[in-house]
């Protein structure tokens, strides 16, 4: 049904797509992968006629179509979930899935409750315990992403298209909608879905490309789609599990002692030694990022919290900051980024004051800014063109590396990381985790807040289970697995 | 009551302690069933320019040219009137102006992205050239016909007339705003205008039509005052832009999420409108009234927080 | 005859109905001299009307003519251009060492004879209200002959007053009446309006007639248009001041032409006669 | 030369072509050194307010009251220096009240969390009430020390105070916003203020020390005005408002993000003087310079498309 031929695209001296080409047939799933930088992204906006290729064509049942606007895309019923989706803030989550279509009416005013109904009965499946009647700027970025979720699959076309749609959801929270997206499929409609979670596309696509520097370097048919090779294909390796075990001998570096703020609401208690990391798993909206968020001092919160044995009262991220506590803020977009500034400025922003020419005089050296920039750019292997480019146009998964490298050379006493490895791509995902590794090795603590359970697995000496507002159980590296924390995750009843 | 409720209620509660206030100093004058006619009245071209305000700052922009618009429509109006063309005829043509003007504002701005502060300050000031021109800078106030007096004056089974104005323009208003389809989409743009573009919004088509609507309101304020006071200066819109701005943001503490509605807007204007009225009458001082101008205003909109979850 | 003279007119206040008769009379005037007029207006800005003075003096006018300010709030800008050998001359203004002529309405005067006749008028006995705007020097005159007045008349009392906003003055000074009329009640609480001049006593006009209070006059300067037609009206409209405004500009336009032909005027202020129009003067008689 | 440069050059060459055609048009009396030295004077007060605009925007926060501070501080020196006091003593107490006006707009903007709008219109609107109360509504020009007049007028080497000035004030916040690092966190700020705090910077102390710098500005600006005129009026501060923040914008217009740039500003002050001064040398009609003066600034603004990649 979809025809692409030599589909290319060019900002500046960047090719983010050159000459792709791309066939997709009616019922067809097709994943599409490649590293970060890839044009994945660029290649669906330009599909879902929110970009225009410089050259090459589009057909739709080998008919040409030139999208002038997202309107015509969607009219011709694509409907897609873009990376890091905007929505409305002051809109509530039925607002936000109606918007861009047609809504019900009645006696010519807007009928809410028909909007409802036709909500509420997808929302039931894949979130429901979400509040449809909430402006999405009081929810929480998980419910977010379930929002985007919603919106794409409750007003039914032909194509849907989906870009890292799991990136920041837990693997319970994702088989939910796996679930209703198998659905979907069963009614033959076409899927295209991006995603770094190779396992996903290998259970879910009956086909896949691998798109590498803006071409098309694999393709892959039913029965061939499997991760070690997609990898292969992106040029990278995958990596091996880890087998340490904590030294409870080392000293403790923070101490959580019943704390509670945001949606931490059950007294969480939590101790994590030098050299250690501490990860941190549950469903959307258990509240972990409520206690990183605590103890980075960026909301308020009660308890008490010691740092390396010192009573440690956060009233700010600045705070944190002077003890030694570095934190990687969940939702780049919204907490993390300035993304019309250069990268050098996102990355130096917050220790500022170290890159001084001369010490008392707050005037930074734009030499020491660049020079350390360079170091920890190559650290996180960020994919860019120039440093003075703007952090908007780089690709969804660089942008998280970019803010991840803010820290990457910094001795940190405690690491906070919120979702470090949101949209990026595998290879990546391994040099970062071994970062994290080695910011533990130098005798630091590490809290890390993942979605994905695997890396959960790989990376926690020790594994925090939080489930509604509390942690209800702390997972050695031994009695660890995946079934255990699935368990514990959605356990009922009490904690 | 929700912390929502309790927040919109914040700003509401501080314009009634100001009428209470009011009526305990004045009983007699302030209370009245004459002011509140009165207040009414003061109240209408200030209410509809905010309303032309509040559509626009949906939509995250700026329209400076209300006033300009308003005087030029008025100036338009009379002129005509004084060349004898008819009530029917002058009304349309300087409405029709307004809009124009008002969709040359949103060209500039969606079509050739300039800044809306720029755009409709430059269009405004063109108009404002046009508006002394055409006055020639006099007082115009020759040959007014009866029927546009009506337009602004009088009242209907005891209600002045320019209270229905105020309920006609901001009752549609405010359903096109939380009612149609045009309003989503203006607060989606105002939102996010990426998210809207995103889903396919015609934002151009919306940003010049609600540009020209805005203009075509101003442009009805300023007939509406010109058919009040039966005499037209070329500045006379020009007092209207600050307070109606005012006005609106006054009214988006009294939303939840911030974002303007014609209620808020409608106690915006109800605000300045009282304590402006209620201070004459009581006869404060000029600079205390301006003094206390600015007490009120901070302290109805510091209200609310004390109904706000820390 | 100094013919092809380039002369510069600025006013902040050209919005300013009277402001803009007299610059019209004065062009009428200047284009019998056959002098190129240039008019500039600020707006009510006193910064840019002190640029636009440089600007005149440097772009080589052969005379400033300002309108309705006090040099004495530019007097740096004034004095350059005397400096420069540009004669600078006022019309409605104030005497100033460094600007060849004032010609004015004595404001004083002006208030006098309004005060005096509107006093008359409720036989120096009742209540009256104020409306005023002290930022421009020539009115503040005005109200210091009010308040001369009533000090000099006991039974008069000032009940109420209100500083006129500009621009918007007749809607400002029509939502202040309808205040002032709630706050004083009954017949007798107010008998007089006095306006500083007539556009503030259009707006007391509207709301006096809205309310269809009775007994209360309005008595205000300028002799304004509108002002006259109220009077003829049969309204409480019942006087106004003509300031002669046709009639200073053309003392001044001469005046000029003495200066540019390398004289000197008789003396450093003219003052243009006041006529008091009321119903009578304008002949018609009311029941 | 790249797409961001031709987008920066558009509005400089709209302003170097005016600045060619009125030399054209004026040959002796526009581009005549007396000119240039007087376009300099005129710019200086303009260029100031609009310099403590831009800090303003830049982090994403309007100031209302820059006009009511400038003549507050020009009110109070003058009434000091009425009751006797001497130049240095009446000239910090004003900049200080200034300073202290802008310190509580950013307290009402930070801490209580109002619309900057709302919060520095309601300021602005007591400091008026102030500089009326203070001045009794009337123009003061007595006892004027040639010491403060000399802060104002005159020359240095055949170039005017004023000019130094300008030099002084834009070169030391353009210093600060781009190489320091508070300019840097104003920027981060302004870009994405949640971003900001989640990074560590004291946000409330920052939002708070812009607005103190803005009001101290101001107040420097009304007192050049001052000492410029030698006379002060409770309102002369007022005109200022809009033509500042129509230099940022404009200004914005000149930079490849919108972001708001002293540069720009310049820039957009630049435009403006030149506009109004040519055509008063020229003597262009008051009506037709309105009209103009909105024609040349859109013309301005849109002069960089032509240098666009579409
Ligand atoms: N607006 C833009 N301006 C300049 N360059 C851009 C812009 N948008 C994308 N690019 C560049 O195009 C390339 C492809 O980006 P794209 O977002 O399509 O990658 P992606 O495959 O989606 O990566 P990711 O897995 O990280 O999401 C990148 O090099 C990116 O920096
Ligand atoms: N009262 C509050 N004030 C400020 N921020 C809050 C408040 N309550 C919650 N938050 C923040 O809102 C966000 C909630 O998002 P999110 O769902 O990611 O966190 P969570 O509830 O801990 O769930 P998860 O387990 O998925 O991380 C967090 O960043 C949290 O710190
Ligand atoms: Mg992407
Ligand atoms: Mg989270």
């Amino acid at each position: 049904m979809l025809d692409l031929t030599g589909i290319s695209r060019r900002f500046g001296a960047t090719h983010a797509l050159e000459d792709v080409n791309l066939a997709l047939s009616e019922g067809e799933v097709l994943g599409l992968v490649g590293p970060n930088g890839a044009g994945k992204s660029t290649l669906i906006k330009i599909i879902a006629g929110a970009d225009r290729p410089d050259a090459g064509e589009i057909r739709i049942d080998g008919r040409a179509v030139h999208f002038a606007s997202a309107h015509d895309a969607y009219a011709a019923g694509i409907r897609v979930i873009h990376q890091d989706a905007p929505l409305v803030p002051g809109f509530d989550t039925l607002e936000n899935c109606y918007l861009g279509r047609e809504y019900p009416r009645r006696f010519g005013r807007i009928d809410r409750k028909a909007m409802r109904a036709a909500i509420a009965e997808v929302a039931a499946d894949i979130a429901p315990e979400l509040d449809l009647d909430v402006p999405v700027m009081f929810l929480p970025q998980a419910e977010r992403q379930f929002v985007r979720l919603l919106r794409a699959i409750a007003d039914k076309g032909r194509l849907l298209i989906l870009d890292e749609p799991t990136a920041a959801l837990p693997a319970e929270d994702a088989e939910r909608f796996y679930e209703v997206l198998r659905r979907t499929r069963e009614r033959g409609t076409s899927i295209i879905l991006v995603s770094h979670r190779l396992e996903e596309i290998a259970e879910f696509c009956s086909s896949a490309v691998v798109l590498r520097d803006g071409r098309i370097v694999a393709r892959f048919g039913a029965g061939e789609v499997k991760p070690e090779a997609m990898i292969a294909a992106m040029g990278g390796s995958a990596s091996e599990r880890s087998t340490r075990a904590t030294d409870t001998s080392a000293p403790l570096i923070i101490e959580i002692d019943g704390v509670t703020g945001g949606d931490l609401t059950r007294p969480a208690q939590l101790a994590v030694h030098a050299g250690e990391v501490m990860a941190l798993y549950g469903l959307a909206g258990s509240g972990r990022s409520s206690l990183l968020n605590a103890i980075w001092g960026a909301i308020p919160w009660a308890g008490s919290m010691r740092l390396t044995g010192e009573v440690y009262r956060p009233k700010s991220p600045r705070d944190a900051i002077a003890r030694g506590v570095s934190c990687v803020p969940a939702d780049r977009h919204r907490s993390g980024l300035f993304l019309v500034e250069d990268l050098i400025f996102n990355k130096t922003l917050p220790l500022l004051s170290t890159y001084r020419r001369m010490r008392g005089l707050p005037v930074p050296d734009r030499t020491a800014e660049r020079a350390e920039f360079l170091v920890a750019a190559e650290r996180v292997s960020l994919s860019y063109r120039d440093p003075k480019q703007l952090a908007r146009t780089l690709s969804g998964g660089n942008q998280q590396k970019l803010i991840f490298s803010r820290w990457a050379n910094r001795h940190s006493r405690v690491m906070l990381l919120d979702e470090p490895t949101e949209g990026v791509d595998v290879m990546a995902k391994s040099t970062i985790k071994d970062i994290i590794r080695a910011i533990a090795a130098d005798g630091n603590a590490v809290l890390v807040s993942t979605s994905d359970r695997d890396e959960a697995l790989e990376l926690g000496d020790r594994i925090a289970v939080f489930r509604q507002g509390g942690i209800v159980r702390i997972f050695s590296r031994a009695e660890a697995s995946a079934e255990a924390l699935s368990a514990a995750a959605q356990s009922r009843g009490a904690a | 009551m929700t912390r929502t409720n309790l927040n919109r209620f914040g700003t509401l509660i501080a314009f009634v302690l100001l009428c209470i206030g009011f009526s305990i100093a004045a009983p007699t004058a302030f209370a009245s069933p004459g002011n509140v006619f009165n207040l009414v009245q003061q109240m209408a071209t200030l209410a509809i320019v905010a309303t032309a305000a509040t559509l626009v700052m949906t939509i995250s922009e700026f329209d400076l040219s209300v006033g300009f618009s308003a005087s030029l429509a008025a100036v338009i109006c009379f002129v005509l009137f004084g060349q004898g063309y008819d009530v029917w005829l002058a009304v349309p043509a300087a409405l029709l102006v307004g809009i124009v003007g008002g969709a040359a504002n949103g060209v500039l701005v969606a079509r050739f992205g300039i800044p809306s502060f720029v755009a409709t300050l430059a269009l405004g000031t063109i108009l404002s050239g046009f508006a002394f021109g055409l006055s020639g800078g006099q007082s115009l106030f020759q040959s007014v016909p009866e029927a546009f007096k009506a337009l602004g004056r009088g009242e209907i089974l005891g209600i002045p007339v320019l209270g229905f104005w105020i309920v006609g323009v901001l009752g549609v208003a405010a359903f096109v705003l939380t009612q149609t389809e045009f309003g989503r989409r203006l607060k989606a743009i105002g939102g996010n205008a990426q998210a809207a573009r995103l889903a396919g919004l015609p934002i151009v088509r919306d940003v010049i039509a609600t540009f020209a609507i805005a203009g075509g309101l101003a442009a009805l304020a300023g007939l509406l005052l010109a058919s009040r006071l039966g005499s037209v200066q070329h500045t006379m819109g020009e007092p209207l832009l600050l307070p109606a701005y005012a006005a609106v943001f006054i009214g988006t503490t009294a939303s939840p999420t911030g974002a303007p509605t014609v209620a808020g807007t409608l106690l915006g204007v109800a605000i300045t409108g009282v304590m402006v009225n209620g201070m004459t009458i009581v006869g404060v001082e000029p600079f205390v009234q301006r003094i206390l101008t600015g007490v009120i205003i901070l302290v109805a909109v510091l209200v609310r927080r004390v109904g706000r979850a820390k | 005859l100094a013919a092809g003279e380039k002369v510069s007119v600025i006013t902040p206040f050209l919005a300013a109905i009277a402001t803009g008769e007299m610059i019209e009379a004065f062009k009428a005037k200047a284009a019998e001299y056959q002098w190129t007029v240039d008019v500039v207006d600020t707006a009510g800005d006193m910064a840019a009307f002190a640029s636009r003075v440089e600007d005149a003096t440097t772009s080589g006018a052969n005379a400033i003519v300002l309108v309705s300010v006090d040099p004495a709030q530019i007097q740096d800008q004034v004095d350059k251009a005397k400096a420069a050998g540009v004669p600078v001359i006022t019309i409605d203004g104030a005497k100033n060492a460094s600007s060849v002529l004032n010609v004015t309405s004595d404001n004083y005067a002006l208030g006098q004879t309004m005060t005096k006749f509107l006093f008359d008028q409720i036989g120096n006995k009742g209540n009256i209200v104020r409306f005023f705007y002290s930022a421009h020097p020539g009115v503040h005159q005005r109200e210091v002959a009010l308040d001369d007045a009533l000090k000099a008349t006991p039974d008069v009392k000032q009940v109420a007053d209100h500083y006129v906003a500009v621009p918007g003055q007749v809607d400002d000074s029509r939502a202040a009446m309808d205040a002032m009329l709630l706050a004083n009640p009954g017949d007798g609480a107010i008998n007089a309006v006095w306006a500083a001049w007539d556009e503030p006593g259009i707006g007391a006009q509207l709301a006096i007639e809205a309310a269809g209070r009775k007994g209360i006059i309005i008595a205000g300067i300028d002799g304004n248009p509108q002002a006259i037609e109220l009077i003829k009206g049969c309204t409480p409209y019942v006087g106004t001041v003509r300031q002669g405004f046709g009639e200073m500009a053309k003392i001044a336009a001469d005046q000029l032409n003495l200066i540019l032909a390398g004289g000197k005027p008789e003396k450093d202020e003219l003052y243009a006669p006041v006529e008091l129009i009321t119903r009578e003067s304008l002949g018609v008689t009311c029941n």
